[in-house]
């Protein structure tokens, strides 16, 4: 077997020195009923590079790649053009094969670039203090959550209708069983400010989003002030972080934690994973906060080094007192962010965030031309809900059997009365001229 | 030539990325563009990439040596697996494609759920777990949601043995649970009699490791089992040493009602620095309706499909944990490990780490001292009486170990052994590898003994940077870089 | 432009510092006739990656990929299945951006990897010594002959039929212009010996091929003897290095050069290029020898190390009395045949190369039994010859046409009356048993 | 930890590979099958990883730091080439398919050679040679075919300067020709007049690199092309310097009759440790019909063909250099640089190459002695005059800068200058990196000045290993791996 350095002689020499006279007297601690003489049952044999190599070509033909097709899928992920000197990169040896840095003087590499990373979304959210990348933006909302009742000591957490659903319904889930209620507030396509009317004096934050799952764009400055006033925390959560090259962050509208996705910048579409959840808040609460930091200090001989710091939050110390029983971030994905905001600089990333809303705008007016098809987003960055006639799940699916990925029916997130005819449409710069002309076309005939 | 931040090299107006003009369309934005900047300098492509590479080789990494880290097992990863996941059909899909267009990537899901259930002998699968915590959390709530719908909401007490991983207590409280700990015996193993004492009808269940973390097979773990499930409770099982029996033993056939699986230790996934992991949950026959959304299933015409929305009536699954399905990305890569191995090469694999820990164990024995008789699985774990009077910590002893070119072993874990260092050479390292290691420790031990404790004290001294001030760090945390010119500002205020 | 990193400010504070007041200064020695203002027309200007990734992904899409079809194409260039640990560790910076070891301090990586890429050549070729690769095959071939018209002092090179075309018209240029006598004899598919009847006292080589252009295996040990009996030297050649994981090795025969190409392993089809030419002799002709050689040596505290040595044989110190003008060779490519060497080992190799074997037996058994197909390798490794109904190259282009790229009509190579009907046919461990089954489908069809 | 060879660590039994089983069916190899052992271990995965990581690491590299390496311009490789080599359409393809199914192959040639020529300003390009010095006997052997075919086998004399590159009387030598050497005038350029007295009616032509090989531009470059042209000779330029005005310059314009193009230095394409490189070979007018096979034509239905054979009638063209059609990898990747540029960026990099080394040589001239006065074009040129009397030689100071964290400018070349010191920075610099650079070597020329003579002697200090004795390696070489028992059986007869 080619990853197993072993060789029969060695095995041999090696139980001799244990003093023993075979590899089972090593499991003599397995009752004997739960022992196997051999291979388990119901599964393959070793197989080699090519034949493995054929078997994954054949589930990877399987799929629509999204760059085979027009494609106009976003709700939350984004298929950006990510250079190549990223992947090449992150797939170094020392970088990919390397362990979480809690020996930092043989992992300066890492922490440094967590550093560097922190740094990044601090800037590009303008935050205070951001963490060294959580799972994915979904988890980032829920520990978003549970972070803003261990600060103000309160039990309702109040969800905006424009939160993505799987956002919601994730945050739900650790929320519920951290001992908290949840108020969720009617799916509505503009109406974020709407959570302060449900904002009591048991409300520990309420939670928006922009841009929201339809697109639409919604300044929180003075919700925050409000929120706040009341004791409560505001926590702005997005999908899209590309959006932030054009528009306000939510860090310069007061939000208190700000929680999102990353994988727009750096990383792949991925069917939904691996990403990089982006989490900051204000420099107050940074004790609170989830997840690992890299922080600056000096060695023995005074020179700058970075060290994983303020790790008596974590449960690795802390046990049941932990802030969260998180112990992975997102480390490659993050360092995948980090270098592609690197390449890009405030500058890049501007310019690519134009680019992306003026695809967005090609394309809305594309398709809101169309008999039948309403834009329904007041506001948005690279991605706008329209109605459509009927179902826009058998819209979809009809745009699909022609070869045009052209959007995600809001269904597909939530079953929602009223909602039925919403479809989601995301462009970004690796959109072309001929894929929204694909796409109307294509729309057309199927509605 | 040192090491700068990209901040003190890079300029805000340089950019290492080319992007076709503007056109100039009058936004739609709703009044709300950005205005302030982000702060972050761009490089050109040729000083980014020296940037990284550079920064690169300040890492130590399983390609460049050993990783003797229990608990953690990093073993080889397969360049194989990251051109897998690299596949088009993989990792340029949409996770909200139409089903008709994610066939394959489903077949994914639901063949590395065959060789799940078939390698634990359990008849659930929750994949969408991101960490080995995160299915830790994932396997406590199924139990909590089946508790909840038995009418047993009362049983909020778990029991977790002293030597378990902090995320064990960490999830239990997470998922308002309480703990309760149980002792361990004088052998390294639970401590039968305190855990019948602590059984109640208030128990949801217990959390256990098996291997345990003192690298030791719990040889009462189907008494044990019968006695929480006749107590009412479930039997969660830590999977992070799953990699010490796989393929050789089921944890289905022991009685395990939940058990996260890390893709990232036992499948090799790699680790990246801290991630990103996978830690998918098998659920036993009691626990399987609990598992929480998205799943695969079967379509009547052979076609899969995925059950994203929870159901109404029966069962009663406790939810979504995450957007989208998953870790895709790791599925590939574990599903590529699988293949390659086999269930032949995944029974060798076991053995083989198994047997690896023994010779070091067998090999260090004279010069260290074993925190337990016998033989032990995957893991070899010794205490620091052996260090008594010598003025050198397990931290000082580890520190030189980076000198000597190798990560430091796992240390001061599990807490139950006094100065505990515990040492995963995983079925990765050569006999000639694991040797030089053995040397290595040997000598180590000899001129700890002998008295240079200078030698451990200062260590490392040939590390890119020397021993690195932790304390500082935290009472005053820069956990961001800031421009020179506002830090004078601030000095001056 | 995002490898460019002078910024306009950074130029004009340069200018300054150099004290001339633009570019065009810099550039004054160059006659004003000759200067542009602008860039060169009839040329795109810069374009964003994305942009030039389209623009490759289609020239890359208008080619069949061997991959993607039933393949049988050999004649010098195989395609084999290659681990992917192998082209990843070449993309390492460290190899793939750093120049000829001239600087051994920081270049062990480079020289000692040469070292054993040397090492495993000798071994597989069974030879003394071997050099640190030359460009391909066929150019190693073409430094054989004027190495021996060296070693002889003699004028004549004798090629025979068996040797691949393009070795052999590569060679006759270089051979030509060194002043040499090119003796050609008939092309033959199975008369390598008769190359002996050729030899007089003018004579500094013969070159023959094993296995020879139209699969054919020759023991030339009986050859060698009475060749260097006449003074002159035996020269074997080979197109497909695996085959001396089965196949008696040159080395073995008394062969006084063996030169070849490497690509098989390690390497990709690559349309052609870049190859790993392989190149060895006995050690009384090492001084003599072409291209570079990595040698073992020690360190001023007297440790092994690592350098280029006897580089008097070469260009940058002996100019025009140099062995040859070579000042490259194929590094990258060098790295890659011992990545996968090692990997294989002997065992490894010698069970690939059975495959291959096995996989063409296989082959020429399902199409020589087709009516019309007759095969005329006496004898083969993993590629045979046959003679097919009318032109062979309307048999392929028929088959091509149905999907199946199913050999190389050897008029490709060299147009010969008589030898129109030949068909050259490879397989290898990528054969499958669904290939083999579409190609004798596909040939019965056309024929 | 030390490097062991391959050969150490491997056993001959073991493989890194699993390949299927073999049918055992009967061999048809004629009775010719392989008896002896190849005597190559195998290494496992794992094992063979590590092994290659780690001796990478003792290498340096573009992507680590500077090479200040005159002629031999190491520049940023990007990884979008590398990427667009690896596609199936251009990697996956053999190179005797069927014409129609490699139009995408055959288009990447037609259009490399359309930016070849149209940067050159030539009629037309030999794409097959496989590195520099191949391209030169390419295009010598083109003059060499030129003038048979006129009827002037005679002209057998070719001029070359003596500052030139060792390949050029090299390959002039291997074409059959005879080298002449032209004297350098002060000012570093050709002397003129001693061109004039060495024509004549056996001259062939002359060799000329330009920019030259001290980073001058030949200010004569077009009466030089006129006098040979006069003489009935042709004018092969060396264009391992064209970096310097690609985009700016053509040399078609100055009179060039063929000149090689070092794909892997003015368009990228990574050096690897030494190759593999593409040399192909631009032709004007006069040479256009004496190109070696294979070219692309165009057919009427605007597809393309390979010619492969040689013509039989006229032109006469000198046959072939090399098996199928050159270096196809480093088309795609020389394509996928020029498309990045474009004929804008080309040009800006040419510029941007001039701008660096005249910087260079501004901030050094106080501290080290320029060659010649004035500007440079791409390459500063220092003699050793400044290190008189410091008992620090040239090569000394080169391996002091390994010290510091720099691969060694070009040294002792050109052959005119005494003790030279050739400095390429390239445009991938950036001013910080020369900036740090220059401090740098200002610093260590004021150590050698200043007497600290064991800092250079010695050095290289902190290299992976000390000062190599390449004198023992040349005296008695070792070029293989032999066991230790054989070299003891060797010594013990």
């Amino acid at each position: 077997m080619r990853y197993l350095p072993l060789t029969p002689s060695d095995r041999a020499q090696m139980l001799a020195r244990v003093g023993v006279n075979s590899i089972d007297a090593l499991f003599q601690d397995v009752p004997a009923f739960a022992r196997f003489d051999g291979p388990i049952a119901g599964l393959p044999l070793a197989q080699g590079e090519l034949a493995v190599e054929r078997h994954m070509q054949r589930l990877s033909h399987a799929s629509v790649a999204a760059g085979s097709v027009p494609f106009f899928c976003g709700a939350g992920a984004y298929r950006h053009a990510v250079p190549a000197s990223v992947d090449h990169l992150i797939q170094r040896s020392e970088f990919l094969t390397t362990y979480t840095p809690y020996q930092p003087e043989m992992a300066q590499g890492t922490v440094q670039t967590l550093f560097e990373f922190q740094t990044q979304v601090a800037g590009l959210l303008a935050c205070d203090v951001a963490n060294a990348s959580m799972y994915d933006g979904s988890t980032a909302c829920a520990e978003a959550v549970v972070m803003a009742a261990r600060i103000t000591k309160r039990r309702k957490v109040v969800f905006s209708g424009g939160l993505h659903p799987h956002y919601r319904r994730s945050a739900r889930t650790l929320a519920k069983h951290s001992g908290l209620d949840i108020a969720g507030l009617p799916i509505a396509i503009d109406d974020e400010a709407a959570v302060l009317a449900a904002v009591d004096q048991d409300t520990a934050c309420v939670v928006v989003q922009c841009p929201n799952v339809f697109g639409t764009l919604t300044d929180f400055t003075e919700l925050a002030r409000a929120v706040q006033a009341k004791g409560a925390l505001l926590i702005a959560i997005f999908t899209e972080a590309v959006a932030f090259g054009l528009v306000k962050p939510p860090g310069d509208m007061g939000a208190d934690i700000v929680a999102g996705e990353g994988q727009s910048i750096g990383n792949a579409l991925n069917f939904g994973g691996p990403y990089v959840g982006l989490f900051a808040t204000k420099d107050k609460y940074v004790r609170q906060m989830p997840g690992r930091l890299a922080g600056e200090t000096v060695d023995a001989d005074g020179n700058r080094g970075f060290v994983l710091t303020l790790s008596t939050r974590e449960q690795h110390i802390r046990r049941d007192k932990a802030t969260s029983n998180i112990c992975t971030n997102s480390g490659l994905c993050a360092l995948a962010f980090s270098i592609h905001m690197t390449l890009l600089g405030d500058k890049g990333l501007k310019h690519l965030a134009q680019l992306n809303h003026e695809a967005a705008c090609e394309t809305a007016d594309a398709v809101s031309t169309l008999e039948g098809v309403e834009l329904v987003s007041p506001s948005f960055f690279n991605e706008f809900a329209v109605r459509v006639p009927g179902s826009a799940a058998k819209v979809v699916d009809a745009m699909a059997a022609e070869g045009v990925l052209g959007g995600v029916p809001y269904s597909r997130l939530r079953q929602e009365p009223g909602f039925d005819d919403v479809l989601l449409i995301a462009a970004t710069e690796t959109t072309t001229a001929d894929d929204i002309a694909a796409l109307a076309d294509t729309l057309k005939k199927v509605i | 030539q040192p090491t700068s931040l990209i901040f003190e090299t890079g300029a805000i107006d340089r950019t290492g990325v080319d992007l076709p003009p503007v056109k100039g369309i009058k936004p739609r934005l709703g009044g709300l563009a950005r205005t302030s900047s982000t702060g972050n300098p761009g490089l050109s492509e040729p000083e980014a990439v020296r940037h990284y590479v550079r920064l690169s080789q300040r890492n130590y990494a399983i390609d460049l040596g050993m990783f003797p880290l229990g608990s953690c097992t990093m073993k080889h990863n397969a360049r194989l697996n990251e051109k897998m996941a690299r596949l088009p059909g993989f990792a340029d899909v949409h996770p909200l494609q139409p089903i008709s267009t994610v066939q394959g990537a489903l077949r994914v899901m639901d063949e590395l759920s065959h060789w799940l259930m078939t390698l634990t002998g359990m008849q659930a699968v929750a994949l969408s777990p991101k960490a080995g915590a995160h299915g830790e959390l994932c396997g406590m709530l199924a139990i909590r949601a089946a508790l909840d719908a038995r009418g047993q909401a009362h049983r909020r007490r778990v029991l977790v043995p002293e030597s378990a991983h902090g995320t064990n207590p960490a999830t239990a409280v997470q998922c308002g649970f309480v703990v309760d700990e149980i002792k361990a015996a004088p052998d390294g193993r639970v401590d039968l009699s305190d855990l019948k004492t602590k059984l109640g009808d208030d128990v949801a269940g217990i959390m256990l490791t098996n291997p345990n973390t003192c690298g030791l097979f719990e040889r009462d773990i189907r008494i044990i089992a019968d006695l929480i499930h006749e107590a009412g409770g479930y039997f969660y099982c830590d999977g992070a040493n799953f990699n010490a029996i796989a393929g050789a033993v089921r944890p289905g056939d022991l009685g395990v009602d939940a058990m996260h699986i890390n893709l990232h230790k036992t499948f090799s996934t790699p680790h990246g620095g801290g991630g990103p992991g996978s830690g998918p949950t098998v659920l036993s026959a009691a626990l399987a309706p609990f598992a929480p959304v998205p799943y695969v299933v079967k379509r009547a015409d052979g076609s899969l499909d995925l059950i994203e929305h929870e159901a109404d009536s029966d069962g009663e699954p406790f939810g979504r944990m995450v957007a989208f399905h998953g870790q895709m990305g790791m599925y590939t890569r574990a599903l590529t490990y699988m293949l390659s191995h086999g269930a032949d090469g995944i029974r060798q694999a076991s053995e083989d780490a198994v047997l690896n820990a023994n010779y070091v164990q067998a090999c260090l024995k004279a010069h260290m001292s074993p925190a337990f008789e016998g033989v032990c699985m995957h893991e070899a774990l010794f205490d620091d009486s052996w260090l008594d009077g010598t003025g050198v910590t397990t931290l000082d002893f580890a520190k030189a170990m980076i000198d000597e070119g190798y990560h430091p072993m796992t240390m001061y874990f599990p807490l139950v052994v006094h100065g505990a260092m515990l040492i995963e050479p995983t079925e990765s390292e050569s006999k000639a590898s694991l040797d030089a290691f053995i040397a290595t420790m040997t000598s180590l031990a000899q001129a700890a003994k002998s008295g240079d404790t200078a030698r451990f004290t200062g260590a490392p001294h040939h590390a890119p940077v020397k021993r690195l001030d932790e304390t500082r760090a935290a009472r005053k945390p820069v956990l961001k870089w800031t421009p020179p010119a506002e830090i004078s500002q601030i000095a001056a205020e």
